[in-house]
């Protein structure tokens, strides 16, 4: 029976050679991804019907807003793919921003300690992984409820954001702390460089890494992982520092694309994180999804909005076509899912 | 010689409910006892104590002679036990390689750069499922698609990989089939032979009991109500002693 | 009165400079009149301000100084309040729906026209100096469904989109909800448009974070043909520093630590027996708001009411004495 | 064996007799509640150092001010129960409030057909459980993710509550329609007397009744419950109708308290209701919990507001303490969850 | 007669995946068939399908003559059929009396006004684990806390207190220990006795398929590949069709 046997474990490619084959493949990868099949319709969509969409500017434009919320999105995605969730990754981003600056600037705004940016900017991101440690040590050290350790992490932080500079806006950081805001690589703005570098990293380390498959034990059975051995404080402990980190280094993007830091930055992007993260295939449950749908959540989030700026809805029917949007972008995603579960289609997470 | 395990004088409650009363009893080395009980006895609470889940209430586990604080399933692993759980500890949304190498799998690389060997846990995979007899349609499923008796062979496969000194198998062959089952009992017999391997055996079925153990030992309600001889020891009194009619009335039972 | 006045400060919100402001007025006034000044923080949640309006009731102070985050919401609460005989005063925001002790407030409607006004003036200048007939202004909308924002917002649109002689102005409205990125991102999306020629922005605060947008799309110079004009609302310490630096172009000023201030003289000068009528004057001198031209509405639904003219700043007076982003720090 | 089973199977209630019985019975059921404990020290701690704290007035006004959030809060616990989510309940109510205003009022800030209150005040109920039904029906009826599809509902309502009035709030409602706002039994508001009144037979009926027990079974394992004849889909609508419905009922009550109506109404209070839920006791997983844990989440978290006003903390401090509090009494749960497992106290949902 | 089931020309795939490949069998009132079959098999999948938790790809299948589209388990119960799960279909956040009364609960009062009658069925839970033999430590603790013969009993209980005409059980003993096994047999065997029931077995115990069973169905790779007469056949046949060595080199297995 060996050879039998063997022939059966791995399920034959759909014969791969010839175009039909083709075909079948392209269509199982895009059935099997949670956001490509509606990029694939919106997208292009946009492109033929919203003026200005598809010009390279806009293009730059899109990335650039899209990537303080690639790297927050990223951050909680990882949190929920262990089971977890992470609501504090605004406050992270406003707190490290805001304390950075203080330690910045010349008195009577800052500290008068006057730090330099080079060492602020580690600095910043360091912040950020601390607060995670914190997060992942109360979740899963001491057993507290991850939703309300990084709610109240979340409303402690955007509390402590306004002591420092009491409230008050900083305004034209130094210069080294915010080249990575002013310069660009063809067009493309350093933000965009460094924040779509680490996701992309990220991502690929996720999915290959020895780590990144506990993350998905850890999601997928907490008690599984324990009985193997893996450790799920280490793990979720690992994944808020990440998370908090990548909330740090986005407070340090955003301070620098504003020049300025404000107790109000990033205010109300913890809904958008998390519809970007859902919509990007992540399961609310733990275990599945990629940070490759994220970043087509973020993509399909920002072009939303991009979208209703460059067509000027009338701003008091903004949110109602905004919320609208989305919950019909949900609905083709539902769609997709369908058919690929009728075709049977569905990948293991590792 | 010292003994391999050693536990001594166990008990475990959860709340009001006592599961393990005053457990003692030792395991030689390359030595394979059957652990029998009824529903409830209290066999997968000691098994979770040995595995390093829980801990006890009192009372001691000595591992070669020192005495062990297992306060997770990874120095449990250290110490040379590996164990099958009754509920089989697999990631539902981890697909049969992934499953098998859980908690240990190949790399390169180093440090939190440990990248997966993916290829060659695929082939090891190939041919543990094939060693065992077991057919999966698609090895790169997630295992929330496998069947009842799928699902524990492969959680058997995984801890007949390692190079434990003692294995724990908790109804090991529950769901399995036939001939599976079959290929288990061989599998732990050849390890046994090869690698003068212990085993700590909890099964419902006596048949499989002889095959594999030399001794067993007896659960009941919590109580440790006796350790037998196999060789000695007919069927009927074993389950007399299970059931708790053993003395009262000998010898009646099922 | 020998006996130290109680007060209660209910302000909208906490978290950012212009309301930093006002509780320095009211703090600095307080500690003038030797008053005991209580501050609590609406966090822009109307049922919050309710429930601290109900929490002061119990706690009896002899006045209460508010600025509503939403001017109806309130009116049962305040009412409750007066009833029991605590004083109400109101402040930037006026309470149109009940009768206060007193009201010292923005002429939102008013200001936002004003505003328009000194934008059409700019652009009809550049259209002189350059011979540019159509210009393309993004309007820059604070929280949509606020009354104060909803006035303002109401006043401007009015006077821009009415025929103008000699230019037309082709507007664009990005709803900010008074975020930085929305705004930051808005400005971008609109640029992508086309060149944008001039920004009004609802609240000053804004403009900073701004600049670095105008300058990674080739507005480099803050002089020149080619420069965005900018105006806003408020006389926030960024706009000011951005007139300074040339960037914007003007502010209208809302003295925002003198409304709180003046709250709480009139406060202390009614608790002291003298009537409003003979105070209030004196009262605006003290509280510095003079120059904002207050005029007094005797409504009798809604009780006295001082309403505020924002006085303009450009770059000839912007580092006046008189605006409460040059003094509110010190 | 017969008898000796017997005696087994239900463990003996600990010789309930006796002061020692008492004691370990009072013991057993602080230990049991999620949120009793708590309270148990932190009210008796206010009463002692907060001023004006345990005063009739003080209370009630404490009781007024949970109302609203006691109604969001077990809707949102209905739903959490059954292991969805139901982040919609803040657009319900301020949607369903600002559409019937509209109705009621005349023209230029209503719609002219003067409605009547009467007609009003069901008919704005009947708005939200039809908003439950419609996200029961996408959530359970084509399974599309629940915290995307209420994400979404939540932006389209508080976006939607915008257009009938152009964003105008609208004040002095009719007075039947406002009545119970104004009015009081001993003080206390008859939107207290309504609102309580409901939310304390839901959580008997969700106890004792056959639908709550399906409720519990679906959010423990709806696969089981599937089996075993139970329908989801019903059991999800219903409690998505529930949600939607507490949520109208709320924006009548709320509306007539602040005798208008306005777009932002409820702005901000989803955070708030999600941490009340939690810290009840009901678990993000669902199968868990029950709506008197909720009433003392939702005591707890308006008592720190309540004290926080009362004490008057710098604001600049304000939500950093908050945010803090929050923690604190989250690590205090936990201790109690610590010490109950320790003891083998859980009892089971039903 | 027309047999009280009957599956005609079934198949079922999960994608790529073929579960089932055309089955068909009849099982009359009150008969006992065992199905029997490796791991899968493919035998799960049928019993989903004739419990209303699946739909067939292609053929159908009738009851009591009638061919009916079982599309929710609901549909299932009201054609008479009653099934004890291999995943067991447990609540874990429910205790005994709640998971025993699961859609079936007693109530007082009507509509959403449906009172659950606690009291009564606390009472027919205790009487019925009492008469299975089965010790539970609380009833009224959750079944989480159960050990996996505690919950599989529980789970025996809540089918044969129906008042189906076929019973189906999914390896009903797997985690039974001995006594407790040979009362669920001994209560089927009363079941057939006291209402005629039909019942359809899945074991992979050839004993307790003979002690139960008249009749053997057995599916290989999904496949129907016998229906066997037990009476006439032997273990060692049976055997052989399982795994696929029957005809090829008959006689020889395991
Ligand atoms: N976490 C727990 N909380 C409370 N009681 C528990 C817990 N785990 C087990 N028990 C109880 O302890 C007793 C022993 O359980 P255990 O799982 O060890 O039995 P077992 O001998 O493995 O039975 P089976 O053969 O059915 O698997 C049982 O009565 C069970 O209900
Ligand atoms: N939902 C599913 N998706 C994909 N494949 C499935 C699914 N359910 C079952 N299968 C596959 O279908 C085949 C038959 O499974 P089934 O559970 O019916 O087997 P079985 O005969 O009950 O086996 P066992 O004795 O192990 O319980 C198996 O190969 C299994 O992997
Ligand atoms: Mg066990
Ligand atoms: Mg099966």
């Amino acid at each position: 029976m060996s050879s039998k046997s063997e022939a059966l474990l791995v399920r034959p490619a759909a014969d791969a050679s010839g175009a039909k084959g083709i075909v079948a493949t392209v269509g199982k990868i895009i059935l099997l991804n949670p956001i490509l099949p509606i990029l694939a319709v919106a997208l292009p969509l946009f492109a033929a019907f919203v003026p200005f969409y598809a010009t390279t500017t806009n293009l730059q434009n899109l990335l650039l807003a899209s990537s303080i919320l690639l790297l927050l999105s990223c951050g909680g995605a990882l949190a929920m793919i262990t089971g977890n969730i992470d609501l504090s990754v605004e406050g992270t981003l406003c707190f490290s921003s805001m304390f950075i600056a203080w330690l910045m600037m010349p008195a009577p705004v800052g500290a008068g300690v006057e730090l330099s940016p080079l060492l602020c900017i580690p600095l910043g991101i360091a912040i950020g992984v601390g607060i995670g440690m914190l997060n992942g040590l109360l979740v899963q050290g001491l057993g507290v409820n991850p939703f309300i350790v990084t709610l109240g992490m979340l409303l402690t932080l955007k509390g402590a954001a306004a002591i420092p500079t009491q409230a008050t806006t900083v305004y034209t950081l130094p210069s080294v702390y915010s080249w990575v805001g002013y310069n660009e690589v063809f067009g493309v703005s350093w933000i965009v460089i460094v924040s779509f570098t680490v996701c992309l990293m990220l991502a690929c380390w996720l999915k290959a890494s020895v780590i990144g498959r506990h993350i998905y034990a850890v999601g997928g059975n907490v008690e599984a992982a324990r009985e193997n051995g893996i450790s799920p404080f280490r793990t979720v402990t690992i994944v808020y520092a990440l998370s908090g980190g990548l909330a740090g280094l986005a407070g340090w993007l955003n301070a620098a694309r504003l020049d300025s830091a404000s107790a109000n930055s990033g205010d109300g992007i913890t809904f958008t994180v998390f519809a970007a993260i859902i919509i990007g295939g992540i399961a609310l449950s733990g275990g599945a999804g990629s940070l490759w749908g994220v970043l087509g959540g973020v993509i399909l989030l920002s072009s939303i909005d991009n979208v209703l700026n460059l067509v000027a809805v009338n701003p008091l029917y903004l949110n109602f076509v905004r919320g609208a949007v989305i919950i019909v972008a949900v609905l083709l995603i539902v769609i997709r899912q369908r058919l690929a579960a009728r075709l049977g289609l569905q990948e293991a997470a590792a | 010689m010292t003994p391999f395990l050693e536990v001594r004088n166990v008990s475990k409650s959860f709340g009001g409910i006592a599961a393990l009363k005053g457990i003692s009893f030792e395991l030689a080395a390359g030595e394979a006892v059957a652990l029998m009980g009824g529903n409830g006895a209290g066999k997968s609470t000691l098994v979770s104590l040995l595995s390093g889940l829980l801990r006890p209430d009192i009372g001691s586990i000595c591992i070669e002679g020192a005495d062990r604080v297992l306060s997770d399933p990874q120095q449990s692993r250290e110490a040379g036990i590996e164990t099958v759980f009754q509920n089989l500890a697999l990631c539902p949304n981890l697909n049969a390689p992934g499953n098998l190498f859980l908690g240990r799998e190949l790399y390169r690389g180093f440090g939190p750069f440990k990248i997966l060997d993916r290829k060659a846990m695929e082939k090891v995979t190939v041919a543990t499922l094939q060693d065992l007899g077991v057919n999966v349609p698609d090895m790169r499923a997630p295992t929330n698609r496998f069947s009842g008796g799928q699902r524990q062979a492969l959680a058997f496969a995984r801890a007949v990989r390692g190079k434990s000194k003692l294995l724990i198998l908790d109804e090991p062959t529950a769901a399995l089939g036939v001939e599976e089952s079959a290929n288990v009992v061989k599998t732990v017999q050849r390890l046994r032979k090869e690698r003068n391997i212990a085993v700590l055996l909890i099964t419902h079925n006596l048949e499989e009991m002889r095959s594999i153990a030399d001794k067993a030992v007896v659960l009941r309600r919590g109580h440790h109500v006796g350790s037998v001889l196999l060789k000695e020891t007919s069927d009927d009194e074993i389950v007399a002693r299970i059931t708790g009619s053993f003395g009262a009335k000998a010898g009646v039972a099922a | 009165a020998d006996k130290k006045l109680t007060m209660t400060l209910l302000n909208a919100y906490f978290q950012d400079e212009f309301w930093q402001g006002c509780n320095v007025g009211a703090k600095r006034a307080a500690k003038d009149i030797g008053a005991d000044l209580t501050l609590l923080d609406g966090n822009y949640s109307m049922e919050t301000q309710v429930n601290q309006i109900d929490t002061t009731i119990q706690k009896a102070p002899a006045a209460m100084m508010i600025a509503s985050i939403d001017s109806s919401a309130v009116v049962p609460a305040l009412k409750r309040a007066m009833a029991r005989n605590i004083q109400v005063y109101a402040f930037n925001t006026a309470v149109p729906n009940t009768t206060l002790t007193a009201t010292v407030a923005m002429d939102e409607s008013a200001t936002g026209a004003a505003a328009a006004k000194r934008m059409i003036g700019l652009l009809q200048k550049r259209a002189a100096e350059t011979g540019q007939k159509a210009y393309r202004l993004v309007h820059l909308v604070g929280a949509v469904a606020t009354e104060p924002v909803r006035l303002r917002r109401e006043g401007f649109n009015k006077v821009i989109q009415a025929p103008i002689e000699g230019i037309t102005v082709d507007m664009v409205e990005v709803v900010t909800n008074w975020k930085p990125e929305p705004a930051v991102s808005g400005l971008q999306d609109a640029m992508t448009r086309g060149p944008v020629d001039a920004i009004f922005t609802e609240s000053d605060f804004l403009t900073p974070f701004l600049i670095p947008v105008l300058k990674r799309n080739g507005y480099t110079d803050n002089k020149g043909a080619k420069h965005v004009l900018i105006g806003g609302l408020g006389g926030i310490p960024g706009g000011l520093k951005a007139i300074r630096e040339g960037w914007q172009e003007f502010s209208l000023n809302y003295p925002i630590d003198g409304m709180c201030a003046s709250n709480v003289y009139l406060a202390n000068e009614s608790l002291d027996g003298k009537p409003f009528a003979q105070a209030w004057q004196g009262v605006m001198d003290k509280a510095g708001v003079t120059t904002n031209a207050p005029r007094l509405i005797d409504d009798k639904a809604t009780g006295p009411t001082v309403l505020l003219t924002a006085n303009p700043i450009d770059a000839s007076n912007v580092d006046s004495k008189i605006f409460w982003a040059n003094t509110y720090k010190e």
